[in-house]
């Protein structure tokens, strides 16, 4: 297990948190740590800043990320990795669609040809808010008290996808869902990063895997050509037991 | 060449998917056939529901890995679903089934019939799970009774897998020897504590070890199981490259399963090593891998 | 800081050599110590000489080692030499001892005591020889008999080395809890054939696996013993680096000893942890070694 | 451990054979390899040929080395290696000295600013000749059946040792101790390749220890200055069970 002391933490939203640290590591946007609270659990959590220093941007769910939050400067952070397939970096014009923390794999990407979209439910979940350096950034809530009433899948068009070289997505499966209907046509060039269940981080455990793939070897970053034949995606995933539940859209 | 018939189940080579890596998901058990095992063995499945522990459930270290999984699980009336996706790929699916008495694992063993898998392994081995596993596996008396309900009532083949924790494999194995093969071995019980944490790394404290640290452990079981008491064998433990494999079959196994070298070597690991064997029989000038079954026991 | 004191035997630092690793010859014991071993442990010293096994006697892995050495010693009235020239270097010795009876046992211990040595160390455990270690270590009434009978004759601390090779380490750890101190654990039974030749390759066939492939077997027996009955223990098996000594005492180990390592590091091994332990509590703030001492077990 | 058919046998004398066999692996003057025997035993072998093909020559004993000497091309020779610390090599004048089967390490030492000693108990047991190619060979036997009759340490003061840049010796430990003696006031620049029981190879079971020095790792040679303050070489030894016993001298 990797340990290192947290430098700072920034409180992003009331329920979100970003921890910054030190980790000599080579990390790439879209890659991910296996995030230890001993004690309480150990979770997948993408990195959201892969420079230096390095930072998780955690929002508060279960025990291990309410105690993740609990954490502050000096405190001992425990992990592994990273793992992953990171997404492809493009010099050209990149639109940036990040749902929920979704934005917080996504945050790492983004340069002065980005267009970026970010979600969330109301204005006081909306993270990183004000500090992101893109070309152009457009908010959207589910409530509308901050930019954009609606979701992304509804205003995608708006921007013209087509006319990017390359597009992101993370966020809630029913929301990237959506948006790959949306990009309907487009079987290239976008990339998802997708979420399950992952308990194990190296490709042994099953949990996390769709249509034979497992997204800690092979993911969490997906081809939109791929994810367009998946028989999975959007539709069902395995539960903590391994029973197959429907995905609700 | 590389064909083998193990208690019947006839298989296109003799590497098999060990029970417990990468078997939850029909689609993963589909792609795993399809990408060169011989067979799957299902995740071992119960009666019930189980969620597992929570991670940590591994922690890697020199040689291997430990793993507390906690037989996380569907239920047995769950499990249907993967293995009609996995059967997909035309080859033999093998259930693999855990309880604490006799009658749970005819039910477990009667249902996986039902479900027309190939043959049914009894877990009756894993380390880190109390009341069932290598508590019921380190019970002579008990593991007849098991064996002897399933053997009384399934027309699959019934394969028991034992536990390496114990003092005299002999004894347990003989107590096994109604089953159409023996599955040897599970993982050791072990530990790993981090030293700046100051505590267990797997939320369960225990775990099984597996990997090649446990190779050695797994030839001997095999060689000494096949010298003393000569029953059909599945090798498994540490098993990454066809020499391992090779080992294994001289050692006394008929087929082998690979789990742990998932994690290093991907899933191209099972044509990797299907490829090495046939290398080494041509080399060699062995006309089919069964000639090599058990020519190392003295 | 790191000195240590483990059943009123007064350690510079809790790393000791273990038995059978270069331990035979006085002057090899000797730079053992004047290296930075805190004390050393003897070759497992038996009544009459044996010459042990014929090689091939070790086969390296990845992960470790496999050996049968087959308990090849002097015979206790030829050990004196090495001992007295192994005391020049003025730290610890210990002897082990091995033998088939209580009777022999003590013997065996009070020959050592004659020696001067600082304690005796009852191989209970040795996995390749008939008759003595492990057949003698798993029998829990003939451990209770021979450790009671040796505590009622000398007065040096006694050690019992348990194996790791049995059901229920805390049936033999109990049967055992009269020592002054168990050592935990002895080698892991295993084997390995070589496949062109078809045969296994030590000429015992069996042989027992050492390094870091059993690491979390050992973790795992200290740990588990220092739960359940909370002895003074001695850690080994797998000890390569000041982590992993480390990791055995917050598992319960108040000392640890290291053997196989010596086959990759040479006996630099033992300033080297002593050095890495030294800055691991600098850096963490701890004070004496002996706080570490089971910090883990929970 | 390591495989390799046999390429040729050549008969040395009526009790020693070189077997030579493919191995690409580099190998140094003085270093040896642990052979086995399958189902005889596994005994220490310098390599008597360090360039290609490799080789090596044994001479009958026990069942391992006698049934290495049943063997001929095609057979299959097991082995693991190369073990050992090599000779210091060097460009000038060298005196090389080997008795008995002890010439078989030295001989990928010699070269044509060799001054060699070859040594034996009788004319039929002289290994190697006609085919050392070196500048001076001179021959010795116990019973001076061929060459010079008599021991190696009684006649290296006749070809002036200290003219020599560097001496190399290997043979019995009663002959290098008395060469050791004879060429007393040097204590640099000669090497000796020293012989103990050989069980592991890699440092670990102590039978080929020496003055707390393990001669499969830190061996089996050693400079003459380190031999001098020996406390064991030339005196005692442990027999195969750990046994001291004494040299005979
Ligand atoms: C590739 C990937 C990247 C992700 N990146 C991010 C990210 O950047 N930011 C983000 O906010 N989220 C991210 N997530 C989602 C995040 O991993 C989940 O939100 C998180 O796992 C939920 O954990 P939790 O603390 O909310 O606990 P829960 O959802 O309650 O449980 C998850 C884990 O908590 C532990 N646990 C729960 N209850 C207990 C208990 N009672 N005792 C002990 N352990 C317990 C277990 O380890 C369990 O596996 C990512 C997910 C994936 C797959
Ligand atoms: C560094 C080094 C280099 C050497 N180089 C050479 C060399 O180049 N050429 C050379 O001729 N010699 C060399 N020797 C000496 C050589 O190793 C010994 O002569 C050899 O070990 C003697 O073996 P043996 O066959 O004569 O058997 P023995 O002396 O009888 O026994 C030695 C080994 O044989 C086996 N053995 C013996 N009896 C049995 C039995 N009944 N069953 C099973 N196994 C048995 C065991 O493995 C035993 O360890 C070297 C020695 C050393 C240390
Ligand atoms: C993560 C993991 C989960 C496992 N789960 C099971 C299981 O559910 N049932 C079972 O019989 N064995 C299980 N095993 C044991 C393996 O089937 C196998 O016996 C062991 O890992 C040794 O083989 P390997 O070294 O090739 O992995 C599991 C092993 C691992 C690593
Ligand atoms: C070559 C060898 C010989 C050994 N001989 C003995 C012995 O005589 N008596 C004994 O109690 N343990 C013996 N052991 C076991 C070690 O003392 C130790 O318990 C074991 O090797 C695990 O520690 P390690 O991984 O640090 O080597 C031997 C181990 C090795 C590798
Ligand atoms: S998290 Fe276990 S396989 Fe991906
Ligand atoms: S031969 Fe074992 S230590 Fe050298």
């Amino acid at each position: 297990m990797i340990h290192s002391q947290i430098l700072e933490r920034i409180q992003e939203t009331p329920s979100t948190v970003t921890l910054k640290f030190d980790w000599i590591e080579k990390v790439l946007p879209g890659q991910f740590i296996m995030i230890w609270v001993p004690g309480q659990g150990e979770i997948p959590m993408s990195m959201s800043f892969t420079g230096k220093p390095k930072g998780i941007t955690v929002k508060a769910y279960g025990p291990p990320s309410r105690q993740l939050q609990q954490m502050g400067r000096g405190d001992t952070l425990y992990f592994r990795g990273p793992y992953g397939v990171p997404f492809t970096e493009i010099r050209g014009a990149k639109l940036i669609v990040g749902a929920g923390s979704g934005i917080a794999s996504l945050l790492p990407l983004v340069d002065r040809n980005s267009t970026v979209m970010v979600s969330a439910k109301t204005e006081s979940d909306l993270i990183y808010r004000g500090k992101i350096n893109a070309k152009r950034i457009i908010y959207l809530t589910d409530d509308g008290t901050y930019g954009i009433k609606g979701f992304p899948d509804q205003v995608i068009k708006d921007v013209h996808p087509d006319d990017f070289e390359y597009i992101y997505v993370c966020g809630p499966e029913a929301m990237m869902y959506k948006v790959l209907l949306a990009l309907k046509g487009r079987n290239d060039r976008a990339e998802f990063s997708l979420e399950r269940s992952m308990k194990c981080g190296i490709g042994i455990c099953d949990s996390c895997s769709i249509d034979g793939i497992q997204l800690c070897r092979e993911g969490p970053v997906r081809g939109i050509g791929w994810l367009r034949e998946s028989k999975e995606f959007g539709m069902t995933k395995l539960d903590r037991s391994g029973r197959r539940v429907r995905i609700e859209l | 060449m590389l064909s083998q018939s193990v208690a019947g189940i006839v298989l296109e080579s003799p590497l098999m998917l060990a029970s417990g890596i990468l078997d939850q998901n029909g689609y993963t058990m589909k792609r795993v056939l399809e990408s060169g095992a011989a067979a799957v063995v299902t995740k071992s499945i119960g009666v019930e529901p189980r969620e597992g522990y929570f991670p940590p459930i591994v922690s890697v270290f020199e040689g291997g890995l430990l793993n507390a999984v906690g037989l996380s699980n569907p239920g047995i009336i769950h499990i249907g679903t993967e293995i009609s996706i996995a059967k997909e790929a035309g080859k033999p699916v093998i259930g693999s089934i855990f309880g604490a008495t006799p009658d749970e694992f005819l039910r477990l063993g009667s249902a996986m019939e039902d479900m027309k898998v190939s043959g049914v392994e009894l877990n009756l081995s894993c380390p880190h799970v109390k009341g069932v596993g290598a508590e019921v596996g380190s019970d002579p008396a008990l593991v007849k009774q098991i064996v002897s309900t399933l053997k009384g009532s399934l027309s699959i083949p019934v394969f028991s897998k034992l536990s390496p924790n114990v003092s005299s494999v002999l004894e347990i194995a003989t107590a096994a020897s109604d089953s159409d093969g023996l599955v040897l071995i599970n993982t050791v019980k072990g530990m790993a504590v981090d030293i700046y944490a100051r505590r267990p790394v797997l939320s369960n404290m225990y775990g099984g070890l597996s990997g090649p640290a446990i190779k050695p452990v797994g030839i001997r079981y095999v060689y000494e199981v096949k010298k003393e008491l000569d029953p059909v064998i599945i090798g498994v433990g540490g098993i990454e490259t066809a020499d391992d494999a090779i080992e294994y079959m001289m050692a006394g196994a008929s087929a082998v399963q690979i789990g742990t070298a998932l994690m290093k070597h991907g899933i191209s690991v099972f044509s990797t090593i299907k490829k090495g064997v046939a290398e080494f029989l041509e080399k060699e000038g062995i006309k089919s891998v069964s000639e090599i079954v058990g020519v190392a026991v003295q």
